[in-house]
């Protein structure tokens, strides 16, 4: 349908034939809004254990890098080689104990992070039961004494699947906007 | 009349006392002072050998890279006949910069200002509208080419310098060439990059994360106590890996050997004389490498530097003057022990910043699978979101915050932990040799080196 | 359901019996958020009059501060004891009352003022016809010539009533996430 | 229904007789909602060709100066005289196909860009089948290896019209927060 | 060669220029130069008293909070004995912050670097792995502690010097004790701290605070002209309390005292002689002071003091260089008058940046219901959201911006208004007493102790 | 003792040898260097006049408008009488900004900090509460005004100066003067303002713009490439535009003249002496007017003037030291030609930021529609979002950036294209005079000039 310069940057499933579309305000779509929000929510309040409860067993955790490349090497522009996060259950899990324990010091005192959510785009996910879900955050992040929000903005490309009562979430990537990052690490999760 | 070439800073105080080595202190304002600044710019980062990134980034003609030398953004090229160019990415005619991408390939490097062209050599090719000379006829066009740095491959790493009549390559390495060539000179294909390197600023002197690079293993017991509280058993395994060999140099390179036998209970007869080289080999090999390396990397090292890897093998340290470099064991749940092979370069972004660049590497003959699993390690240790380094990067920028306060400037850093001890006996390297505990020689090394080269007239 | 370091972080009602959800799409979650946005377009446009109206009488608006405690400590990292603001109608009514004075120089010229609101997680509250209303903001501040955007970021804890045509401002607490604040005043409303 | 100071900074069409609402979580909000975001996506996708679908034949885009004048001359904070935009369909198009050609170095490598759509507020329009949807935004936009995200944020006063299977923009007003706007230029698309 | 100690700027200005008796005026660039700003941070914070905190907010041993001084981090720590410590947030070993909560309670602050360790009154405990000697031989363990300054508590306020040998802080407020007594240690149990302080950044040079503090009762007539606006008559209520007496000092200090019979139709006979302290005090206790006070506020103060506070009390004023006090009356809306309780302090943070800190007191004995409704009070009126301060703190940057203009900095301030009253009849107190409208005299004298500490040698 | 009227900086290097003629080079530090930037603001900005807006923008008595000379602040209003003056923006009581807001009406400038008054012309009204005399008496009145500046208006444009005793505006303009005239003082209404100016920041040192505006033709070719893909015939219409005529001058201002018979078909007997000057104006009015404005353009105008404009149009160029200018034929889809007229300043904030500021005009006789049709045609090209300057404003950062580097600093801004031919045959007008290709010469003068001036005492 387009004969744009930058197919790259479009989420995968767009090249194929569409998947159906999750309506906005349909109960599905507004129980996994809730969901998101609810994460945010556990993320900022430090609640790292109750966290791990919504990721999949088989969770695939990633960061790709950004590169700044030419208009016409746009499909490089995400660079998915060496990553800023190339996580699953176990590391993430790891993660958490960690910052759970009394030596976490690139956390401690803790950050104070808001991680506002919208643009909250869904579509049914190959596999049944489970849904694409794309939606760009806003991170801001405060450290100390420092009077400068530090942020960070960028889109998710999830997969999360319907357990009925719940969601867990199978696949994040994480789509970050710079090649260099202003934050001097990655201790918090996005 | 005060000049860059005088001793002397602006405010009367000699740089010579910036580093006292009656006392092995520091002056806590090298890591504020933009005077201080500034004549690293010059005098440090204008005059050694800088690490800008691997062959393998560029493999192709034409493939370049946008990288920095000290606060300079340059291109590494590869031209048409294989060879690696660096250039000053600062367009002759007016100073826009050349190349705007991270990364790509062209024949032909455009100014998108006025359509000057260049060579992936840096030669001038010519201006638009040629038979105008818009280039005029004062200056040859030999001379509108780009500004082009000193190159050396040393294994496939891209060096670089400003110092074009300066010291060699070998020379800046010096005796710490045994070592570094255990690790990137030992395998026929040499190491390998994985990807683009992890870029993230932290709000730090590049000098906090320099230092440390060379070689401060004492904070890990500290800082890093977190890996004896998941990892250790109760007790203060940290502790005992704190013992080793560190290696140093008068250039300020710095590395950290630490005995097999007493790090792994697999390896406790490696040092005993019992065993040889090939059975040493296939319980643990070098880490990045497999037991089916063996025979390259005995055709490329030494027998001294051979036992001196299945003995006390080198896995952490720097280059002079901002390159951090890791090359560690990496166990796996399944008992078997990988590598974790990264480099770091801290580039300098003002005095209160850096740039943090982290490579991820292999040997070039890692299997795919176990490149994702180094690859996989080293990015939850290292790196952006690394478990180890996320502490570091949290920690310089304090450092230089104390150095802005009044009071704080005039306060020191301290290296006064002195090893004492002879260097272990059979020592088969050369270079200035630290048994035992890890103490503060290494590092002091590195600022008296600093110390040198800013005391150095332009 | 966790054992996190730092429940305190938590909204106060998240440590007792969880109250009823109002679920994202329901139609009295729409009203709410309906209300927010509006609020939201009132305070940008300088409304502040029509501001007041939907405040309750027994409003009561607070501001703690957020202090840099270690990780043990989280929960004193929010402290009520001194806090930015800490206002009832009668208060509020005064502030809106000076801005529309001739003499309210801390915001004449008035900032440029955009309060994106985003994550509203909204539960029913103790009293009856009452809803506890969490949402995140980010407020953007533009003054005079200067041409970086000042922010905070944050979370409001509010009670609403619903009035039936309309809903009211029962209280409100704003969480903001700097211990010490970017802008040199609070003479906006959050 | 308010004596504010600064009646000039609401919508125009408040000052009418108000018209008939969307209410939030109504299928037609969602629907447009929904256009929004895809309208967003396309954009920081570098899509533009597809985001000149979305554009009416008679499409009016303008993005209006913000002013900083004193509390009592808030009417004249928006001047719409020498515009930041004045834009039609046939000015839209040339812009595009300027990006999409070989020498657009304004874009080119491109800004990674990022338009968190937020406080989305939809009244019936005059014209029947059209709506006036008001909707803030953050834009992000990071270039090369800046490690600070440039930032803007604003609101968008559009009238969409619903073809029934889609929407299409009759006209949007951009207000900008900023007197001086901290970007070198508009080369993208707000 | 130029140095700090010459009293001449890099541009070849006197410092003493920069302030100009001759016609009362002082240069506006000293409001956004840095290198006038760096010379402060060693002349002024360097060398005066600074508020600190209050003991209330560290009730017990272990308890600490991080402050400044000036540009510098400190950690203000309570011990095991009940004394009060305040020492340089910097590890004498490499730097890094020491403290890095704004409060807390620990017997021990360890550095997370490399774990140096240190006792709330800065003293070294040690370094991990004890038999290593970390910390070195060179210096014995009792130079290795944390950098202390010198204490004073007065009243409960904290106070902390760079200068060891210098003034004590007696001397340091002279004659301007005698008022500020009456404000601070009229009680028994003194001042309590109501919470942590509010704190926010304001971009302007810290002086254009610090010159206000000093005391500026006239742009309260138009940048807060709202108060006429809101709780006016019509009239102008504000001029009338332009009139009073301003009490200054040779060291910067300034206080504005009113005259109760002035300001409240209720105290209209407060100093014609007729009435008792009782009476009077009944009638209108001192502001955030109650009735059942009058006891030990009589015991703690001298029948001069006392004669003072039920005529002319001091209200608002500040304590060179960054101290703003208030200490003024608060009607309430069921006739009782309370007061409203507060200390700033102005930290630099740079040449065009302050961040305000915002104490809020009430007296230890006063009622839960009264410290909320007072606390209400100021908050309302100062501090982040207070209703006159965000005139301030929207007006200072605009200072900074103008004395930023290579033109704007070549303007001046004028303190041309100048008192030739004598001190009011039966003044009982000391120091420079400035009696009638409002004028420039008190500010003048801050800048003149301000020339003076910039022209005194390191 | 280095002081600022030393022709040299503070490490030691001539400022003369900043700009080099025997090489016609340009040190590319002099686009980031802090100390350089000052002595602009004094020797340059401080000297030369600079546009500030138009008359039109303040048509009523008491009209003002806040603008920036330099790095400085002012206030342009029109006082009862209609004239206009220009004053710091700098309150002489304390340092307060006066006028705080972007435009507005009123009969006095209040100061909001203590409330001194002050009239359109700068003159002090008054402080509040008049008998206290609060501005003192050690000055009179009459000096406590507002600072002024020396004015001048030069067909409704707003000039303004530091230097009061310096050039006049016409010496300033000199020769260049004759083409100025033919563009902004042609028609009787004049210019007309169509709206307050686009405000924007760019991260680029003020001559990064300042020198391409004097007048760099040849950038278009490669930067603005996209007017060929766009609105080309396939072939290379941009070369052929590169021809034309420059006009500069010793103060660097320059202007590009282009042949209409070259540019335009139905032009190309416009110079061959065939037609009258009406002929030609009704075929092709000069950019911006209408056939109806032939008279007053006549009357206003030479006959050497006006036979340049009806041959050699001056159409774009610069006025020293931060003003470009356009005024260009606009093709219209329905085969008219409309112009689009623009004014730009770049308002320096620092070494490595500039104010882009861009007022769109129209000549006051344009009818509404074709003042409607000139505007978007002028929005879609220049300014905030025109597809040329989009491309110019993502460019001068990058010089910047290089210009900070420590190696990038030491590269030059070469101007080697030198125009050897003599001025065309019947040439009519004076002025430094290139003929053909767009070369470097009008830009060399440009730095020649801000050279002389920065090698002025003060
Ligand atoms: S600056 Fe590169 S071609 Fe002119
Ligand atoms: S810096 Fe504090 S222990 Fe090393
Ligand atoms: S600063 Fe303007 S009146 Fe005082
Ligand atoms: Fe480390
Ligand atoms: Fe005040
Ligand atoms: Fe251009």
């Amino acid at each position: 349908m387009s004969t744009d310069v930058a197919p790259a940057l479009a989420p995968a499933e767009l090249d194929q034939a569409a998947p159906r579309r999750i309506m906005i305000g349909s109960e599905l779509y507004s129980r996994i809004v809730e969901a998101y929000y609810d994460e945010a929510e556990t993320l900022d309040a430090l609640r790292f254990a109750e966290w791990t409860e919504w990721l999949a067993k088989d969770v695939r955790y990633t960061c790709p890098q950004r590169l700044t490349r030419s208009l016409k090497d746009q499909d490089k522009s995400i660079d998915r080689r060496v990553m800023h996060f190339d996580e699953n259950h176990g590391t993430l899990s790891a993660r958490v104990r960690r910052l759970r324990g009394n030596s976490a010091f690139a956390e401690d005192p803790p950050s104070r992070t808001r991680r506002l959510i919208t643009n909250i785009r869904i579509t049914e996910a190959d596999e049944p039961g489970a849904y694409a879900v794309r939606s760009y955050f806003l991170l801001t992040r405060s450290r100390f004494e420092n009077a400068n929000l530090a942020l960070m903005s960028g889109e998710r490309r999830d997969i999360v699947r319907d357990l009925g009562d719940r969601f867990e979430l199978a696949s994040r990537e994480i789509i970050l906007d710079q090649a260099v990052l202003g934050m001097p690490n990655l201790a918090i999760f996005l | 009349m005060l000049t860059r070439t005088t001793p002397t800073l602006s405010d009367g105080t000699p740089i010579e006392d910036l580093v006292r080595p009656a006392t092995r202190e520091v002056e806590l304002r090298v890591l504020s002072d933009r005077e201080i600044y500034e004549l690293e710019m010059e005098r440090v980062f204008g005059k050694t050998w800088l690490l800008l990134g691997h062959a393998s980034e560029i493999p192709n003609a034409g493939d370049f890279v946008m990288r920095d030398m000290g606060n300079d953004s340059v291109i590494v090229a590869r031209d048409r006949d294989g060879s690696i160019h660096v250039s000053l990415n600062v367009c002759p005619h007016r100073g826009m910069r050349v190349c705007l991408a991270d990364a790509g390939n062209t024949p032909v490097h455009k100014c998108i200002y006025h359509g000057w062209a260049f060579k992936p050599n840096g030669e001038f090719v010519g201006s638009p509208v040629a038979e105008e000379k818009m280039h005029g006829e004062i200056l040859p066009k030999s001379e509108l080419g780009l500004r082009k740095a000193r190159v050396h491959i040393y294994a496939g790493l891209i060096f670089a310098t400003w110092n074009i009549e300066g010291p060699s390559f070998d020379e800046f390495l010096g005796d710490m060439k045994w070592y570094y060539d255990m690790i990137f000179n030992r395998t026929k294909g040499g190491w390998e990059v994985l990807g683009p390197p992890q870029r993230f600023i932290v709000n730090a002197n590049w000098k906090a994360a320099g230092e440390q690079s060379a070689a401060d293993g004492f904070h890990t017991l500290t800082l890093h106590r977190w890996l004896d509280e998941m990892f250790g058993n109760g007790g203060s395994e940290l502790t005992s890996t704190m013992y080793g060999v560190e290696v140093g140099s008068e250039h300020g390179h710095a590395l950290r050997c630490q005995s097999l036998s007493k790090k792994f209970a697999r390896a406790k007869d490696f040092d005993n004389g019992s065993m040889s080289i090939e059975e040493r080999w296939n319980i643990l090999p070098a880490p990045g490498c497999t037991p089916e390396m063996l025979d390259e990397v005995r055709a490329n090292l030494t027998p001294e530097q051979m036992e001196q890897l299945m003995t006390n093998p080198p896995q952490v340290g720097g280059m002079f003057p901002n390159v951090l470099l890791a090359c560690i064991y990496a166990p796996q749940p399944d008992g078997r022990i990988l590598g974790s092979m990264a480099l770091h370069t801290y580039i300098p972004r003002g005095p209160d910043k850096l740039e943090f660049v982290n490579w991820v590497f292999c040997e070039s003959g890692t299997s795919q699978e176990d490149r994702d699993v180094m690859l996989k390690n080293t990015i939850f240790m290292l790196g952006t979101s690394g478990l180890v380094e996320q502490d570091d990067s949290d920690t310089w920028p304090h450092m230089t915050l104390s150095a802005r306060g009044t009071q704080g400037r005039k306060a020191t850093m301290k290296y006064q932990a002195i090893n004492a001890n002879p260097p272990p006996k059979n020592w088969r390297g050369p270079g200035l040799v630290y048994d035992g505990f890890t103490k503060d020689d290494t590092q002091w090394n590195w600022w008296m080196y600093w110390r040198e080269l800013m005391l150095s007239a332009d």
